[in-house]
């Protein structure tokens, strides 16, 4: 069958797109004498590394991801106390303190073209990507003019427009539809990629192995993403995985991967740029971004599994407050100027707050839309 | 008309799709090489080229998330199980991603994507190969499910599964692949999903049996015409929606139903039937509805325990009677 | 009578069998160091210690298996769900390890195990974390499925599921956690699985309902009461096997029959229920028999629409009109 | 919790237990700011490196070992033909060519002591372990003296007595339960462990993945062993797999690994003597044990995925007539003695054929039985 190599499926191209390192010893009719070794380099990308201009940025897009950081920042901060006003009810998973990885990934991606997918845990997606503070208030608020009409809740924000394939509320089960996106990019040769983010929990999931070797096996434009903030509810990294370098898990895909400061949001932006170029190339690649949940899981969430000096030591780590310091260290604003930002964000939320109050609840009738293409389908009742 | 297989009639609606529209696909385990576990799938590699005839590792719940992200990006997947039986390792996909999407996302995104392959008992295959998985299926909002008991409807209905926007639970059958039956050979053949087929017309009883035990139930009313009796029977074709209508409708004129359902009898299709009957037709009921169904116990392997596991013919035939107070 | 919350029933169940039998281990997500996900093992840890209060990675698949291996080797597991909605991943193993291992294996290996957690609605959670599986772990024959409403059922039938030889279905519920009730100081109290509990008795129509839905069943009663009728209330209980003697023996009484199910409707427990009482009753019903269930979609989460997405009262207690004729 | 140590769940022991040189960099606290370097070695098993000797197998274990190898090898061919005959029916799945593997496995385990799982290739395991050829056969037949009582068939060995754990239809669904019976081993202290088998196609599987995890979590007496015959079904490694060296598949669970030649029983001895004591440490190991199938996938199987040439040359390595020139070469029996081994198999393999026919068939009652521990349970029906 010559029309093989066309295929979809990998027909051992062997090593030459490795950006890793690799002892080839891929599996030979052979039967090795001696024991068999294995080497490979994962990438880092730390910390202060990277300035804006290392990964292309202009000040104004510095300027715009800051304003966006604090949008995702302001945005929760905001929910959480409509929380507490039960305007918002079931779950609310916070965001704050991992904007450095939503906005960094959005900051490396066509929007309009490309894909994410991630978890429930998925605000500073949504507003990374571009989607409005009202529609993502609205379908917090469980209105009409959610994002999703009201159906979706906070797990479930998407945006066909923005690319944003879903909020998703089962652990890793949206891994192999990551990989599915991918798929269809490849398939009709749209040029886009897919990114799709995972927590280091559900990095537990058979789904996430059986996608990650779909990936590589089919040469898909996919970056796969740990977004370790190192706790799966109360369960730390290190209770729940016997290999907690997350770079490791690839090695069972042949995937390149590496890790990345996800405090740092030019950190980000460079790993994705170089992922997303191998991603456009058709070679899957996974990436561990490092990263911390300063909230509780949700919202009721005694956090016990953490102490009170963790959790400020790494308050010092604020993506916020370090791409605050760069701003004014690189002189591209001042104090007064980001103080206005923030007034500005600010009003853009408590505007999506009032949006939100004033959209109406879905009417009763949509119980039964968007079940199935048809109108007339003959629902039980 | 033609003459096919079942197994022919699937092809020949996947290759007619697959020719018309460059976004169908065909996924799953040894569907390309191997052209098929059962052969349903013969040829279509050397046809269609490996972009589209894709075989996958043994990874049912991967690549059925990968279909349902296909089809979330434009494509029109084509998934196939081995068997059914395998498709509780991907069930969570097919529940929580396929069925909801469409909702969660407010309409936003459609999963136009087919599960098919087959599905119920198949011999002697034990526990875990002779699962019926329709009831499991048919009770998730968000699906349609098909179980087609003969070539013709096995093509023309499927060609209108790849072509439904929904995502749509498509069930074979091992034992039916090499059945042969007339086939129309109408261009762009196609039978509307969720419409009942009444096989065979009576007023005496409505026998009503979907996929294999169809077969079952005509021998039945063979058997009942030596007696002198009518029976109707009505393949319902669709599992989700059921043609209430036409049970119905069948019902009011022969105020007695039998259900063959090859399926474990609790919460079966038989059950759900059973309610949306009596509830719609009390009145009309002459007699209480019996069904038919493999025994309440896994599937045995030896070969007389899974003859009495199965739906017996024997079974139907006295609970006609029995209805009939005959 | 003490009086318990239903998480604390359920953990006396738990402690006091862990007491008396090493063999017995509780195992899952956030069970341990994090004191249950909604607090059901607090302090079981502390008194067990990990190497019996176990905490898991989010592999339910691995887990649920691990567990039926270690029932299959002496030990008689607990395993909790942090919910059912988590269990589709790991359905494979219960369908086909636990449910069918003794079968399979001739009667060799037993699967003394229990999958325990919360089931169906929980509010405004959205389609994927409000799914009631009773209906689909019900079909499966080698299962046992228990739905308590109540404190003092929860801890009697856990006690009963933690000491049966077979894999028991144990379905609790979020919204139910904080339920107060007052629990038998018996020592050994154990409530045999199978029997339903007449929760009212009655004479003019006869209301089914477990888990949650049975508060409703209870207040259409108050209220019916009101309006001069007696309803009579049935707690199945247990949903693998059904108390059929119960049920068959108040619909002879009654005449009339509504079911409240939290599952979606179709093939649900009330579908079952349904055949079951139609065929055994058939003469002695007066109406046809009712059901309310959740709506036929995936659950939203706006609030207005998740409530009406709910079993309603008022449509309970308006079918319970329908079906007396009043 | 000062308990805590004494758990189950690993508390990140270090290095000390590895057998294979390991690069440690446990995730950190701080953040790498350079790349991450993993190295690591499998240990090899190849053919012809161990005598009996090496292995402490005393020439009469050798030659029970080579009579068992026979008597797996002529049991399956008289099963085809019977199946031929239509006295077994459903799936028939021949083990033919890997004898070796279960033979190994055996030699080294303690029968009564340890467990073996494996999936419905599991002729060979029941065999070796020491099941009789009669409940085999009678199995097959679908007779009430068949191990399983008739209800299982080929699939479904099981044998509470010899450690057998059940021959499992679901491909990689077995695994977690393997782990589940280590897990049994370790809590109740009985000193043994367990064996689990799957096959190289079912390493696509997410349970095999969450299942690995668990075993090194938790620090299980397991070995797992990827019995890699090169094809599952019709689907070559190559196909199915990015990562074709299965040992590196165990990096991502922090286990030792180690490839064995599965055509030298003393190679397989030598290894699983070897994994079977770090399990009676409680540390979890994989195996890749290389074999070939000789035989089609199940009875049908028109085979075009291979080569006949691929095949013959495969026949050259039959781990019987190894074993043979083995025994010849050591002058532990000659050919004669050796052509009355073949002939008192064959009788065995006979006589089971006759006890399988004279066994009668299950009565229908007992469809009922072996579903639940009561006698009363109330069937629908
Ligand atoms: C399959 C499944 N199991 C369990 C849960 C319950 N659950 C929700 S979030 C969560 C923790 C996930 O942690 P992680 O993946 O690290 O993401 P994070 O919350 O840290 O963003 C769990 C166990 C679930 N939603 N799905
Ligand atoms: C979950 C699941 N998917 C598919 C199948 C169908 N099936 C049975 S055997 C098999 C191939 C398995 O190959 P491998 O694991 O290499 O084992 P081998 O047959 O080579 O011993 C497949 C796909 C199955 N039994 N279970
Ligand atoms: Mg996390
Ligand atoms: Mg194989």
């Amino acid at each position: 069958m010559a029309s093989q190599t066309k295929g979809t499926t990998r027909r051992r191209k062997p090593a030459a797109k490795k950006t890793t390192p690799v002892e080839t010893n891929g599996q030979s009719e052979k039967f090795p004498e001696a024991a068999l070794k294995l080497e490979r380099t994962f990438e880092s990308y730390p910390a202060g590394k990277f300035t804006h201009k290392d990964v292309g940025l202009s000040a104004d897009q510095v300027m715009a991801m800051y304003r966006n950081m604090l949008l995702q920042r302001r945005f929760e901060e905001r929910a959480a106390q409509m929380y507490g006003k039960q305007k918002i009810a079931g779950f609310l998973h916070l965001y704050i303190g991992q904007e450095a990885v939503s906005t960094g990934t959005a900051a490396a991606l066509e929007i309009g073209k490309d894909s994410v997918i991630t978890a429930y845990r998925d605000h500073g997606h949504g507003l990374a990507l571009g989607m409005s503070a009202n529609e993502c208030m609205a379908e917090l608020f469980g209105k009409i003019d959610g994002c999703s009409r009201g159906k979706g809740g906070s797990m479930h924000y998407f945006s066909k427009e923005k690319g944003l394939f879903g909020g998703h509320g089962i652990v890793g089960a949206h891994i192999p539809v990551a990989v599915g996106i991918a798929f269809g990019h490849k398939y009709r040769e749209t040029g886009g990629v897919c990114v799709g983010f995972y927590g280091d929990g559900a990095a537990g999931q058979g789904a996430v192995h059986e996608a990650s070797n779909l990936a590589s096996l089919y040469e898909l434009p996919v970056i796969l993403v740990v977004e370790n903030n190192h706790y799966a509810m109360g369960t730390a990294v290190h209770r729940a995985f016997a290999e907690t370098e997350f770079t490791r898990h690839a090695v069972g895909y042949d995937m390149p991967a590496a890790v990345v400061n996800g405090m740092d949001v030019f950190a980000v932006t460079k790993a994705m740029q170089d992922h997303v170029a191998m991603a456009r190339e058709n070679r899957s690649s996974m990436l561990e971004i490092r990263t911390y949940r300063y909230r509780g899981h949700s919202m009721s969430d005694p956090q016990k599994y953490r102490t009170k000096e963790e959790l400020e030591s790494k308050k010092d780590e604020d993506p916020i407050i370090r791409l605050k310091a760069y701003i004014l260290e690189a002189k591209m604003s001042d104090a007064e100027a980001l103080d206005a930002i923030d007034e500005d964000v600010k009003a853009e939320v408590l505007a999506s707050v009032e949006f939100a109050e004033k959209s109406p609840a879905p009417d009763l009738s949509t119980i039964y839309e968007d079940v199935y293409e048809e109108d007339d389908y003959p629902f039980i009742s | 008309m033609a003459i096919l297989q079942y197994r022919e009639a699937l092809r020949e609606a996947m290759v007619e799709e697959m020719e018309r529209d460059e976004t169908i696909f065909l996924m799953g385990e040894e569907v390309a090489e191997y052209n098929g576990a059962y052969k349903v799938s013969e040829g279509m590699l050397d046809q269609f080229g490996p972009k589209r005839v894709i075989d996958t590792p043994i990874s049912e719940n991967g690549f059925c998330g990968l279909g349902i992200g296909a089809a979330m990006n434009g494509l029109r997947p084509i998934i196939e199980f081995m068997t059914f039986n395998f498709s509780f390792v991907a069930i969570d996909q097919i529940i929580n991603n396929a069925a909801k999407m469409r909702y969660m996302s407010g309409g936003q995104f459609k999963v136009p994507i087919v599960f098919r392959g087959a599905n119920g008992a198949a011999g002697q295959l034990g526990a875990t190969h002779n699962t019926s998985t329709e009831s499991i299926y048919a009770t998730i909002p968000g699906l349609k499910v098909i179980a087609p008991s003969n070539p013709d409807d096995a093509k023309g209905l499927l060609k209108s599964a790849i072509r439904d926007d929904n995502p749509v639970i498509f069930l074979e059958s091992e034992v039916m692949f090499g059945l042969k039956g007339e086939v129309s050979e109408e261009k762009d053949y196609i039978i509307p999903i969720g419409q009942a087929r009444i096989a065979r017309e009576g007023d005496d009883v409505t026998i009503i049996a979907h996929g294999k035990s169809h077969w079952i139930a005509m021998k039945v009313a063979e058997r009942l015409e030596a007696d002198g009796y009518n029976a109707e029977v009505i393949d319902p074709r669709t599992l989700r929606p059921l043609d209430m209508p036409a049970i119905l409708k069948s019902i009011k004129k022969t105020n007695r139903c039998v259900i063959i359902d090859e399926s474990n009898p609790y919460a079966s299709i038989s059950s759900e039937m059973t309610y949306r009957i009596q509830e719609k037709a009390f009145d009309d009921l002459d007699a209480p509805i019996m069904r038919i169904t493999t025994k309440d116990t896994p599937a045995p392997y030896a070969k007389n325990l899974m003859a009495y596991y199965m739906p017996q013919e024997d079974e139907a035939y006295e609970a006609c009677k029995k209805v009939m107070y005959v």
